[in-house]
């Protein structure tokens, strides 16, 4: 690796990392008029045109607002809490495929931080270590609803972490590969000559499961069971400042976004457009760059959709108990999860011999 | 293990970001601390207890059942690697898979049997 | 580049687990637990096996270290305090048992030989191979283990809740 | 893998460490789930000399090994602190100098 790889690894890397951070705005105004929209009312409209500028306005008043630190609490944890959110939140997008690749000087780069042999395997493993920042922060609240809060939020992560790996195991039964950016390559093409040959038609239960468990993750309604305002006043972040709040929101639809890649790169083809291969794309725009900006579009608008589902599921749905919750996890989605392994493997053994 | 160099400069990037949060609200947020607004939030009234809360017995059974259930199915990825390879050498791995996953289940039917996890 | 990782991530695992020992509070040994986990997944890492060090995060970091997290903070263990450590008896019993360990592992490795590495092959699926045909037998009796650590474990907790400073106090 | 033959010490210093402060924890400290861990901190020292053998020899037998000790690992933690927590429910406290009831 020499200096211009090491230079062009490191702007792509921040490029993607900051694009993945625009999320936050850009997802503070959409959740304002999207929950406005569905509730049959204006929603912010004052700051800018269409109140477009809202979220500025929302940073610079988090800023500027006093800090506490509540004098009872376990000082050094209490401020790491945030960013042991933050920066799990952050190392996920190492995996994401956002397309295939661009050339620079006629060597290729590709649109993904780090291809990853173990892709899926890595998203699992630092993705389960967000629940350490929401654990510590909650315990060195000292404070009855922070630690109740936690200690609901973490239960229902880790309850849904379980489907979450075994819907992502029939994947990698179905690609027979770890690395996302190879199971996005082999979906390439169309099924029968009629549908696209993407993960959601040849899963259709894997992707069922994953999109119930990605839900529980991110701690979303109707599965946000850790700040249930009428039960826990805010859940775990009770005793946190503004910013901290912000950066626990920032960690919250980074989560998203990252799940809603891994949603696209798993089960909806990625960066490919339905029925069109890739090869007389790059034919008709002659140039591997310019195809390079058009996948990037594809995987950021299908993204985007996924984004708008959650803020809709959102306002649509009414929240769950937490023996309710707990009882589809451990009854109905864990069972689901493995037979989805059993009916693939059986599949793909017929499909072998025959 | 090269592909994991740009995670190392992700992750730099992070801690730079995650600092500047922090910095920020340290400088530019008021500070003004007055006993009253230090105390311990709850929903207005003086604290009656500290925050301990009785150990709920729940919350340890599912965080032990998920270690068990993530161990095993941490070994379905290895499994599901190799299974479309090791089609044409017969059924083995499906069946090898199967009496596995049917010791699994039949400690999920132990769970709700038993009936654990019902909490509150 | 490599020896220098190789040096740093072995400073911080080491570090981080004397914090596991040298906390007061066990939070904070469970926090020492994490970094130090964390600190072996890289050099797993460096050593190239990336799905060790990813099952290391996995469960170890994910799950292991989340049951001992949930235990700590729920007994809220932190008023208990230990007496003051005997630096003198500590520092004795750390080089006694730093020496034990090396003769232990000159005796144990004396027959591997330090022969440079060859090229790794593409060890993912050998080791997923190897684990489902030689080791198959192994690998279903670890389910069975498994089956019966639940077993075990509804036997032993007893259901309810346990009041701050146990039942007796 | 340029590693060198002085990396090999290095690793190894770095078992024996990791493994010495567990064995310390392990016979010095008296709060029970501390002992868990530090046996957590011995299991890991061996982990870490099973990978660096096992790639330095090129046989995966070793990271197998490894999958099974992680296994057990699990299962330990999640019996022994099903125990500490019956301790704790008899007692109040989960300090080993309190449980004295075996000693002859």
């Amino acid at each position: 690796m020499d200096l211009t790889d090491l230079i062009i690894t490191v702007v792509k890397t921040a490029v993607i990392y900051i694009g993945m951070i625009q999320v936050v705005p850009l997802m503070l105004i959409v959740e304002r008029r999207g929950a406005a929209l569905i509730q049959d009312r204006p929603g912010p409209n004052r700051v800018g045109p269409f109140g477009l500028f809202q979220p500025i306005a929302d940073v610079i008043k988090m800023m500027m607002k006093e800090v506490i630190i509540p004098s009872q609490v376990n000082k050094a944890l209490y401020l790491l809490g945030p960013s042991l959110v933050l920066l799990p939140a952050s190392l996920v997008i190492a995996a994401l495929p956002f397309g295939d690749f661009f050339s620079v000087f006629n060597k290729p780069y590709l649109l993904q931080v780090a291809n990853i042999d173990v892709g899926i395997l890595y998203v699992l493993a630092i993705g389960s270590l967000g629940i350490y920042g929401i654990l510590f922060g909650g315990w060195a609240s000292n404070n009855k609803f922070s630690l109740m809060g936690a200690m609901r939020a973490t239960s229902q992560i880790i309850s849904y972490e379980i489907p979450l790996g075994l819907a992502a195991c029939s994947a990698v039964l179905w690609y027979g590969s770890f690395s996302l950016r190879e199971m996005v390559v082999t979906q390439e093409g169309t099924l029968w000559g009629v549908i696209p040959n993407w993960g959601v038609f040849c899963q259709p239960l894997g992707f069922l499961l994953f999109f119930i468990a990605a839900f529980a993750e991110t701690n979303r309604l109707p599965f946000d069971l850790p700040e249930t305002e009428a039960e826990l006043v805010a859940g775990f972040h009770t005793e946190y400042g503004p910013m901290d709040f912000g950066t626990f929101f920032m960690a919250e639809y980074m989560n998203m976004a990252t799940m809603s890649g891994l949603m696209v790169a798993m089960y909806f083809g990625g960066w490919h457009l339905p029925w069109i291969a890739d090869a007389t794309l790059l034919q008709w725009l002659g140039s591997r760059n310019i195809l390079a900006i058009l996948q990037v579009v594809t995987v950021v608008t299908k993204m985007a959709f996924f984004m708008v589902v959650y803020v809709w599921v959102r306002w649509t749905i009414p929240r769950f108990r937490f023996d309710q919750l707990m009882r589809l996890a451990w009854k109905n989605l864990i069972p689901l999860g493995l037979f989805n392994i059993v009916l693939t493997a059986v599949i793909l053994y017929l499909k072998g011999a025959a | 293990m090269e592909a994991f160099l740009p995670v190392g400069i992700l992750f730099i990037l992070a801690i730079i970001i995650s600092a500047g949060l922090f910095t920020v609200k340290r400088l530019l947020g008021p500070r003004n601390p007055v006993p009253a607004k230090l105390a311990v939030y709850e929903c207005g009234v003086t604290p009656e207890s500290s925050a301990r809360i009785p150990f709920q017995t729940g919350f340890y059974l599912i965080a032990v059942l998920f270690l068990l259930f993530d161990v095993e199915a941490a070994f379905f990825f290895p499994w599901a690697l190799v299974y479309k390879e090791s089609l044409a050498e017969g059924p083995a791995l499906l069946i090898a898979m199967l009496i596995y996953m049917a010791l699994l289940v039949l400690g999920l039917v132990y769970i709700f049997r038993k009936d654990c996890l019902k909490l509150n | 580049m490599r020896e220098i990782l190789f040096v740093i991530f072995s400073i911080f695992t080491i570090t981080a687990a004397s914090g596991v020992l040298l906390s007061k509070s066990p939070v904070y040994s469970a926090f020492s637990l994490i970094l130090s986990f964390f600190g072996l997944a890289g050099l797993y890492l460096l050593w190239g096996s990336t799905f060790m060090a990813m099952i290391q995060i996995l469960i170890y970091t994910g799950a292991i270290v989340v049951l001992f997290v949930f235990v700590v903070m729920l007994l809220n263990l932190n008023t208990e305090k230990e007496n003051p450590p005997n630096l003198l008896f500590w520092g004795i019993s750390a080089g006694s048992v730093w020496l034990l360990s090396l003769i232990l592992l000159r005796v144990l490795t004396r027959s591997i030989p330090s022969k440079l590495p060859a090229v790794p092959v593409d060890q993912l699926r050998t080791i997923s191979k190897l684990l489902f045909t030689r080791y198959l037998w192994p690998f279903e009796v670890l389910s069975l283990f498994l089956l019966v650590m639940i077993v075990a474990i509804f036997a032993i907790t007893r259901t309810g809740e346990i009041p701050v400073g146990g039942e007796k106090s | 893998m340029s590693f060198s033959i002085s990396i090999t010490y290095w690793s190894h210093f770095v078992v024996i460490s990791m493994f010495a402060l567990g064995l310390l924890g392990f016979l010095l400290r008296k709060n029970a789930i501390v002992v868990l861990m530090s046996i957590e901190l011995m299991l890991n020292a061996v982990n870490l000399l099973l990978i660096e053998t096992s790639m330095r020899t090129n046989t995966p037998d070793g990271i197998i090994l490894v999958v099974f000790v992680i296994t057990v690992a699990a299962a330990e933690v999640a019996v022994g602190l099903g125990i500490v927590l019956n301790l704790y429910r008899l007692k109040g406290t989960v300090k080993l100098d309190h449980f004295r009831n075996l000693q002859g």
